[in-house]
């Protein structure tokens, strides 16, 4: 009715249109992708395109929506978009937001089973952590597979050729159709009863429905749950089945599965041999250390026992060189050399000391001989004196002037006339010869 | 030397076999073992080695079928496990 | 010299002969003892000696013969070069 | 000279005998003994020079033979070492 | 001149001998003796003279003898030590 | 003149006579003796010193005689102690 | 004059008789005497000369003859000991 209507701006057309799409309120929307170049690196969020025949329209699925789908889009795959029309009004361009992505098809079992995994992984059924170590070298191994069926026989020759030092126990089951996983479930619990190293859970390749059987979550479980470590060899490359993710081991096939649990014989010889090597090796190390230490000990014995004869010897040496062992005439000498010095004192002391009495007795000699000349010279002298003196003092000698002595008869000296009377006989001294004479007269009268 | 647990070569598997010589030889690597008892590992790791080369050149494979209890899978076991009945047999 | 517990050297293990050994050459190198307690020790020494040769040579013989053995097979498995049928043939 | 003490030279064990001779050396040297004495001391000293010197002689002549042998072990123990199969057919 | 206490120069030491002698001798030379005294101890010292020298002679001739013995022994041990005279001669 | 104490002159040791024979000596040149005196005490010298030289005399050939049978002594040492004439002429 | 106390001048020693003819000189010399005093004493000193000079010429004759004596002896001596002149003659 308007046939003009007022113009309205960019913006204000476009917040129309956003709302008119608003009431379109939420579409499904089926669909193959195409264009689609992953999530953005940036943001995360996924921008492709969905068309059918004829028509085909821009998709936004938002970082968090595509992380809860558990979908990995791919160009070609079928979907179903639930959402609703938005317009950027930046650029004008109309969008469709998906909310929701369901997978239709085979895309659709392809989601459940990966809705499975999701949830298994929630678990942790597939943490690496919770995975058994298969041996390096399992000897006793169980197959679980299709007795049917070239895998067995494939495994076995590959075994066989590799290393027939692994034993194999098989354990028949069904590996397709509804009854299968059950079937699987028993056999992996046959298997683990007998204890072997690792079970072997294989089955050659087939469509994804076929495959199918490996996705169950029972059987899923089980393998998980198995005491025995589970090698899975199912399909062919890129398939990747629930079971293979639960399991401890991968294979991509069921020969690579057997070529994983044994290193070849081959192999095996080598590494003995190596040990042979290595054994001898160590061993011949071993004893020539040994002779080495045993040689160096001989070579110290023979050192030690020599050095202590040469150092005995040289010290007996030695003291058989001191002197007095050497020369023991010297002991002798200085005794002999004193002897003689003493003998020569002793020799020269007497005659010395003869001669020195021989010489006092001499000189005595000498002496007494002077003595015998002078001895008598005092006396000689003294007699001499006296003997002059008396000559000069005689009393005699008065008679030579004259004077005489008359004595009596009786010899006394007559000094007084009285003394005699006449008759007397006297003798009177001359000074010259003697008078005999006769008194014969008496006169008394003095001379004067 | 730990004699008193020293099994019977014959009694041991491959790998066990194996895994005592490695044993042995990392022993007498490691160099500070008396000269008897490095004599007698060494011994020891003749006879397994000799063990071990004996078993290398005549190894056989085994097979066994274990029987599940689901009957149906006998029959179809059988026949189509005509190839190998040699191992099945040992 | 304490001949009173000087055991004959075939009964002495090797370590014990090869203990005994070092002591003599230790009291020889000491230097302290009698002539002739040395010369006893000394005698005795070679004894042992002697015998822990022998003892060394028959084992370095043993290890010869598997040495010897060793690089035979690796000989022969050089030549027939073929995956491992080597053994299995043997 | 103390007689009364003296044993005979060859009961003397050779550092005894050396010690003995050291100290009449030692006493000679101080040339304070009686002549007597002196001479049975060096008497004494000769008979213990003289064992003594036969004693080294022929503890060298021991050991030289000790030592010989030990060179002949060696020697023999070198070339019988040579072929070794025996071991093998173990 | 003390008799009382002379004993007979046989039964002196070489010592004794010699001290006496030099007594004397010092007496002698001193010159106070009584030459009776004089006499009778210059005919001891001669006889002490006598002895000592004899003595000293018969030394000799001992020492002779043993020096002879020795020179013979070490002629001997050389000779018959002839392969290892290294340290003989030493 | 004290002739109490005149002792004969053989029982007089020589060095008693010397002395005598000095003491007359000397009383005799102090020349204040009686006459009597003097004259025996001059005798009494001539006879002390004829005994002195006796003895003198004889004292003199003792020594000779001892002194000759010494050299002899040495002359025979000589010759028996031939070998070792080195020191014993020293 | 004290007779009394005259004794024979034979009885007097030389000594005495010198002393008395002394006295007798003196006496003399004092002139104091009696003649006949004077004669006695005169006469006693004449026959004490007399004995004097005769005991004096005695005593030298004897002398004389001692000194001769000794003087044969020192000749009877020089000749006897003739090898050992050396010193008898110093």
């Amino acid at each position: 009715m308007e046939a003009e209507a007022a113009p309205i701006s960019v913006t204000q057309a476009l917040e129309d249109a956003k709302l008119c799409l608003g009431t379109l309120g939420t579409l499904v929307v089926s669909g193959e992708v195409t264009g689609f170049r992953g999530p953005n690196a940036r943001s995360g969020h996924c921008y492709f395109q969905v068309k059918d025949d004829a028509s085909a329209m821009d998709v936004i699925v938002w970082r968090g929506v595509y992380a809860k789908c558990g979908i990995e889009l791919r160009d070609g795959m079928a979907v179903m978009l639930s959402g609703g029309f938005d317009v950027y009004t930046g650029s004008g361009r109309m969008s469709f937001i998906a909310r929701k992505i369901e997978v239709s098809g085979e895309g659709l079992l392809r989601q459940q089973v990966a809705a499975l995994a999701q949830k298994l992984q929630q678990e942790g059924l597939m943490d690496e952590a919770r995975k058994r170590k298969v041996p390096r070298f399992c000897t006793r191994v169980a197959v679980v597979t299709s007795l049917s069926g070239s895998v067995i026989d494939d495994v076995k020759r590959t075994l066989a050729r590799r290393n027939p030092l692994v034993e194999l126990m098989v354990v028949g089951c069904q590996v397709q159709g509804p009854g299968a996983p059950a079937t699987i479930i028993r056999a992996l619990e046959r298997a683990a009863a007998e204890v072997p190293d690792a079970i072997l859970l294989v089955r050659g390749g087939g469509s994804f429905e076929d495959l199918m059987t490996f996705n169950d979550e029972a059987l899923a479980r089980a393998v998980a749950a198995c005491p025995v470590p589970v090698i899975t060899g199912i399909g062919h490359e890129p398939d990747t089945c629930i079971c293979d993710m639960v399991a401890d081991r991968r294979s991509s096939t069921p020969t690579a599965a057997a070529e994983s649990v044994a290193p070849a014989i081959d192999e095996l010889a080598q590494l003995t041999r190596e040990r042979q090597k290595r054994l001898c090796a160590a061993m011949g190390r071993s004893l020539e250390g040994e002779a080495v230490e045993l040689q160096a000990l001989g070579e110290r014995a023979d050192r030690a026992i020599q050095s202590e004869l040469l150092r005995r010897r040289s010290s007996v040496d030695a003291l058989a060189s001191r002197p007095c062992l050497r020369d023991p005439h010297a002991l002798i000498d200085a005794r002999l050399t004193t002897l003689e010095l003493t003998e020569e004192r002793l020799a020269n002391a007497l005659p010395r000391m003869l001669k020195r009495s021989s010489d006092s007795v001499a000189s005595s000699a000498l002496r007494l001989q002077a003595a015998s000349k002078s001895m008598f010279a005092p006396y000689e002298s003294r007699i001499g004196r006296a003997a002059a003196s008396l000559e000069a003092l005689s009393p005699l000698k008065v008679l030579g002037r004259g004077y005489a002595i008359a004595r009596d008869s009786e010899g006394h000296v007559l000094s007084e006339a009285s003394q005699a009377a006449p008759g007397d006989e006297i003798s009177v001294l001359l000074g010259t010869g003697t008078l005999e004479a006769k008194i014969t007269h008496v006169d008394e009268t003095p001379i004067s | 030397m730990e004699n008193t647990e020293q099994r019977p070569v014959e009694d041991l598997s491959f790998k066990e076999a194996s895994v005592e010589l490695e044993q042995i030889v990392r022993a007498l690597e490691r160099g500070d073992l008396e000269l008897e008892d490095a004599l007698g590992r060494y011994a020891r790791g003749v006879e397994l080695l000799k063990s071990l080369r004996e078993r290398l050149s005549s190894a056989e494979q085994k097979v066994q079928v274990l029987m599940d209890a689901t009957a149906e899978d006998v029959a179809v076991a059988d026949t189509t496990a005509a190839p190998s009945t040699a191992f099945v047999n040992e």
